[in-house]
């Protein structure tokens, strides 16, 4: 085959599983709706706020903590998110109204 | 300012954009001022290279612009969920005064350039470079407008605050809306769909003619421009409320929703595409009887006869199935 | 037949390193016919031919094309001249490709790619189907005998070989007018009698043959029809063979 | 029309042969390219799926938290503070959690410790992450000791290992009864750690969250919503670090290839005017030019984004986990659940390969333009 | 004796069963309701859906109250086919508790600062007591009955 059709052909070939990621991702969306969130009815009961992305760091495990004067919190009222933090405006909405 | 990755690529097309605009109108100008075909002159060969790069860069413009109009329509109505009030592209774009315009100057630019690009087609095809003038006396037109739709968009991304309080289609569009496109929306259906029709079948049938014989180009190029403004006025009018199945529902733009089955790109990519190729006959209508391009212009604008024809058919065929399907009858 | 009058090409026009290469040149050549331009190196002569080929504009005169605007695309019918020296880059192309073939000094070939793919690559742009102008090129290869080269790459083959290579390449859009640029300056004589024995069969198949040298194998060729002798940018003489 | 695809067809495959050539040159910045792709496309699905799962755990999170500050602090919630809080208008439930965190000198590990009163969590029984379990290995029916307050061994018998397909919300958790909790940390009767409360209409929340501070002036209540604002900036491209510097790695490629695109080698200049000296003609160079820069940029974009679908969603980010783990002793063993969309997909290609293919406009015309008796000179 | 007792009890059954089954099928709405009005897809803002039940068994779906009146005020208007008499039962979800309640009988604020999907709304209690407090949090004007809601009040609203 000519090196030019070869090419348009993996091209194509590319784009069609390009194609094919959303569709892929949409199908493992429902899949791990129906099963991943049903896991744990105790988990779901315990009503958690926080990702478990790194344990050892406060500012990781439960940005919400409250401390207005700690390492690394940026600012006293903003939620704990290192080392993102100092690029964020503390979230002052819904807090300033009487 | 909303910092959207999408928001952000929009604002970098419409960088690189002005960027290569200016870029293209600063030769336009040298071209306008110093072109003479007559000399074989080292000033004259360097000027012709740079049509070349003028060429390249507007037909990057024109793929950008329109690639840049359906993500900017999508991106609007990505964004109506942050907006009190929004449900799709039109809350979003009144949310602030620059919006609409950016908008339809999108649109006007996307037009321009197509047509711009025909002509330049057309000139290419000419031995003795016939239409250099006009070409580029349009190019610089198109580059100011270019750069104002850059500023309007940055303005309008700046203007981008959450939680302001905008308008729904619901509104806009309505009748009592006293605007404009309240206006557009209340005009009577019958006297719309008969406008719409007629429109139609005035272009179609001027089309044919100038396919098969060669003549009343202008006709054609008119009627498709005032069609393509019937048209328009039409999905405001009657044309999205057999879509929505809804008497009082008059949004262009919940038609590029997925609950619509994305049917408004379809409508809208057919609308433009016969718009440019459409106008693009008329533009090269002064021009059949230009010595070398006497025999050059006219197999081009049957060409592009054909294609504004074809959209126009799809357009309207559309149009009929869904107001035959449509689960709502306006005219008993 | 080819008329040139009054051609002057000048560079870096109004700065002070101009210089006149080509100065004034009235002259026509015959088609169907062997003719050399011959002088010095610096006399123009390549200069010359780029015009004639369509490969760069003069600064000033004119150059017409008498019976080959057949392969001339925009050309209405029955219109036999062609001026060629107003004409935008587009369609000097056009004519040049459908109406000259090159053959270079240094035989201009690509390296990296395969003798055949050689050949084929000024029939690339034409739109042509490929299989169409294969099947020429392997044909033009069998003609020159280097068919068996087809598939090698051009880095690998002799002087003689890669000769036949450009001349096999400047035939594939089947041109008119072959023009040749010092062919054999990089060749020994017996490979210079070679070249000439092929020049001579396109002749006999009909074709014009413009050929600037300063190597007396080639001007004094008995299968040359005409001279033109050059020097300064100008003809100095001009005359028949025959 | 059919010549014209001829024409695209011939040039492709003279490019095609042409990049080969150059195999090492157009290798290095293909790869270049690709590796930039890939690294934006990762972080964007990355980012995108934490997002999504960070969203789906808050969906079942209390739409309020309310915690008490001493000196700026964080302290706990006497009970009488709930019952006021459920007299406000619009409140539906007031919960008081128990929760804290347990440093496990064995191992350096964190745990969160929460007390849970589900009726299945009895006294001595405790239900434990996936984390834990791995570090302290642990498996159903073992006994974990946990050192109380006052260094009396406490122990506590595996009940549960949560399942580590939940190890993004639980890899760090060990969940006990109220008793075992208050005997752990000797934990005050009568306080909690803090109120999660439940407004049933979410539009109130803001409301009831002002009058709760007018109430309680040390009170400090967090929304969901802001909970959830918080998670998407961090998560978000501005948030990230990185993103800045894959902008400039993007941006010094572009620079790169700008660079490779204007300084044609010798050798490439003398190719393009042999090739227009035997009739290609500028356009044709510059189809050239451009076939050059699809195939570079799509193949470059192609593979990437396929290739970080792979890393993030099969592999689970093996390159970001490096980066998030540190030295981390627990760290989740979490699959993220895709989450692409041809939206996304769209923008991601507006991002990379529109600047790639301006940049290269200029350049590749230059290189188009070379005189074509160019090649009669030399 | 043993006859009656059963069959009370199946028929109080089957009522809460049935009213539970109403009011279950007018909590969910379905996916592809619209408003009427203004052609939102309800569905998305299960906070404030409104329902118009008429006299053929057919509902309409609302997202807000202040739709809900607008069809209710000019019925021709939205749906030529129906009028104001056909309607039997209206609807509203209750601000509070979210819980669906008779539009009849419940109280209105009007001119607060909470904003519904189509801005200014008419926000619904079940009390007045509720409705009071929520004046006062909500900077509302007026507690508005159901007869006293009128195109002007809708217009104003718009």
């Amino acid at each position: 085959m000519r090196r030019s059709l070869q090419f348009l052909l993996f091209t194509s070939f590319g784009l069609l599983i390009l194609m094919l990621l959303p569709l892929h991702a949409h199908r493992a969306q429902q899949l791990s709706v129906a099963e991943l969130r049903g896991q744990s009815f105790l988990l779901k009961s315990l009503q958690l706020t926080d990702l478990c992305l790194v344990t050892e760091a406060r500012y990781t495990r439960h940005p919400a903590m409250a401390d207005r004067h700690s390492p690394f919190q940026e600012h006293p009222v903003a939620l704990e998110h290192f080392p993102s933090g100092s690029l964020i405006l503390p979230p002052l909405h819904g807090r300033d109204k009487p | 300012m909303i910092l959207q990755p999408a928001a952000l690529a929009l604002q970098l097309i419409a960088l690189l954009v002005s960027l290569m605009g200016i870029f293209a109108g600063y030769y336009g100008i040298k071209i306008l001022g110093h072109w003479d075909p007559a000399s074989g002159s080292e000033g004259q060969l360097e000027l012709e290279r740079r049509t070349y790069l003028v060429s390249t860069i507007m037909s990057y413009i024109l793929s950008f612009e329109l690639m840049s109009l359906f993500l900017f329509i999508y991106t609007a109505d990505d964004l109506h969920s942050l907006f009190t009030g929004a449900m799709c592209a039109a809350g979003t774009l009144a949310v602030n005064s620059f919006g609409y315009p950016t908008l339809i100057l999108k649109i006007l630019n996307f037009l321009l350039a197509g047509v711009w690009l025909i002509v330049n087609h057309a000139d290419n095809r000419g031995y003795d470079y016939p239409l250099i003038r006009v070409k580029y006396r349009l190019l610089n037109l198109v580059v100011p407008l270019l750069l104002l739709e850059s500023g309007l968009l940055f303005a309008y991304f700046a203007g981008l605050k959450p939680d302001i309080i905008t308008s729904c289609c619901g509104s806009l569009f309505s009748h009592e809306s006293g605007s404009f496109s309240g206006d557009l929306a209340s005009l009577p259906h019958l006297a719309m769909q008969i406008a719409f029709f007629s429109g139609m079948a005035i272009t179609l049938a001027s089309g044919l003619f100038f396919y098969l014989r060669g003549r009343t180009g202008y006709l054609f190029s008119i009627a498709v421009t005032v069609t393509f403004l019937i048209a328009i006025a039409s999905i405001l009018s009657f044309i999205s409320l057999y879509f929505y199945e809804l008497p009082t529902h008059h949004c262009p733009f919940c038609l590029l929703q997925k609950e619509y089955g994305y049917i408004g790109y379809l409508l809208y990519a057919t609308l433009f595409g016969g718009a440019v190729t459409g106008i693009g006959v008329g533009v090269l209508m002064p021009f059949r009887k230009v010595g070398s391009l006497s025999s050059i212009v006219p197999a081009i604008q049957r060409r592009l006869t054909l294609v504004a024809f074809v959209c126009y058919l799809m357009f309207t065929l559309v149009t009929i199935w869904k107001m035959i399907f449509s689960g709502l009858k306006l005219v008993p | 037949m080819i008329e040139l009058s009054g051609i002057t090409k000048s560079f870096n026009s109004g700065k002070a390193n101009q210089f006149t290469a080509v100065d004034n040149v009235t002259l026509v050549i015959n088609p169907k016919q062997i003719t050399v331009f011959k002088g010095p190196s610096g006399s123009g002569k390549t200069s010359l031919l780029t015009m004639i080929g369509c490969m760069a504009r003069p600064t000033s005169g004119r150059i017409f094309l008498r019976g080959v605007a057949a392969a001339v695309p925009f050309q209405q019918d029955g219109v036999e001249v062609v001026e060629i020296t107003s004409l935008p880059e587009r369609f000097l192309n056009d004519i040049r490709r459908s109406t000259f073939g090159f053959i270079f000094q240094q035989f201009n070939l690509v390296k990296g790619i395969t003798v055949l793919e050689n050949v084929m690559l000024p029939a690339y742009p034409t739109g042509e189907g490929r299989a169409d102008f294969r099947a020429r090129a392997l044909k033009l290869l069998e003609q020159f005998d280097i068919v068996r080269l087809a598939g090698q790459r051009v880095e690998l083959l002799s002087g003689g070989e890669l000769q036949r290579v450009a001349i096999a390449r400047a035939l594939i859009n089947n041109p008119s007018i072959i023009i040749a640029d010092e062919p054999t300056a990089h060749l020994d004589s017996k490979l210079s009698q070679e070249f000439m024995t092929i020049v001579g069969c396109l002749k006999g198949e009909g074709k014009s043959v413009l050929i600037a040298s300063h190597d007396p194998i080639v001007f004094d060729s008995l299968l040359v029809d005409s001279q033109v002798e050059m020097r300064d940018g100008a003809v100095v003489n001009s005359r028949s063979c025959r | 029309m059919k010549r014209a695809v001829e024409r695209h067809l011939n040039i492709l495959e003279f490019t095609l042969a042409s990049l080969l050539r150059r195999k090492v040159k157009n290798l290095s910045l293909l790869t270049m390219y690709l590796l930039v792709i890939f690294m934006l496309a990762s972080l964007v699905f990355f980012v995108t799926a934490l997002k999504r799962e960070a969203a789906m755990i808050l969906n079942d999170a209390p739409d309020m938290v309310v915690q008490r500050l001493v000196a700026g602090r964080q302290d706990l919630v006497p009970a009488e503070y709930a019952a006021e809080i459920t007299r406000i208008r619009g409140v539906t439930a007031v919960r008081p959690r128990l929760w804290g965190y347990y440093y496990d000198a064995l191992n350096g590990a964190n745990y969160t410790v929460m007390a849970s009163d589900d009726p299945n969590t009895t006294s001595d029984k405790a239900a434990i992450g996936a984390g834990v379990a791995k570090v302290r290995n642990l498996a159903v029916g073992d006994l974990l000791p946990l050192i109380s307050y006052d260094k009396a061994p406490l122990m506590l018998e595996i009940g549960t290992i949560f399942p580590s397909a939940s190890d993004l919300i639980a890899a760090d958790m060990i969940v006990i009864s109220p008793r075992d909790f208050h005997q752990l940390f000797n934990f005050p009767s009568g306080q909690a750690t803090d109120l999660a409360v439940s407004v049933r209409n979410a539009k109130e929340l803001p409301t009831v969250a002002a009058k709760i501070a007018v109430q309680f002036p040390d009170s400090r209540p967090i929304l969901k919503s802001e909970i959830l604002r918080t998670y998407q900036s961090v998560f978000d491209w501005r948030g990230g670090m990185a993103l800045l510097i894959l902008a400039s790695s993007l941006l010094s490629f572009i620079i790169f290839a700008w660079d490779k695109a204007t300084g044609l080698s010798a050798e490439e200049r003398k190719e393009i005017g042999i090739l227009k000296s035997i009739g290609w003609e500028t356009s044709d160079v510059l189809l050239l030019k451009f076939w050059e820069g699809i195939v570079i940029s799509l193949t470059a974009f192609l593979l990437g984004v396929v290739l970080a679908y792979g890393h993030v969603f099969f592999l689970s980010a093996p390159l970001f986990a490096q980066v998030l783990k540190g030295w981390s002793v627990i760290y989740p063993n979490f699959k993220l659940v895709p989450v692409v969309n041809a939206y996304q997909l769209a923008v991601l290609f507006f991002l990379t390969v529109v600047p790639y293919t301006t940049a290269t406009i200029i350049p590749c015309w230059r290189a188009a333009t070379i005189d074509p008796d160019a090649a009669m000179r030399y | 004796m043993k006859l009656i007792v059963t069959a009370v009890v199946l028929f109080c059954l089957l009522m809460v069963a049935s009213s539970f089954a109403a009011e279950m099928g007018a909590d969910s709405v379905p996916p592809g309701a619209k408003c009427p009005v203004c052609g939102m897809f309800v569905a998305k803002y299960p906070d404030w859906t409104a329902t118009v039940r008429f006299k053929d068994g057919t509902i309409a779906y609302y997202d807000g109250p202040k739709d809900m009146f607008s069809h209710y005020l000019d019925t021709a208007r939205y749906t030529p086919e129906k009028r104001q008499a056909d309607i039997v039962a209206l609807s509203v979800k209750e601000y509070y508790l979210l819980t669906i309640i008779n539009a009849r009988s419940a109280f209105f604020v009007y001119g607060s600062d909470v904003y519904g999907p189509m801005g200014s709304e008419l926000i619904p209690f079940g009390t007045e007591k509720d409705a009071t407090a929520f004046k006062l949090d909500h900077k509302g004007k007026r507690i508005l009955r159901f007869n006293e809601i009128t195109r002007q009040t809708i217009k104003s609203l718009n």
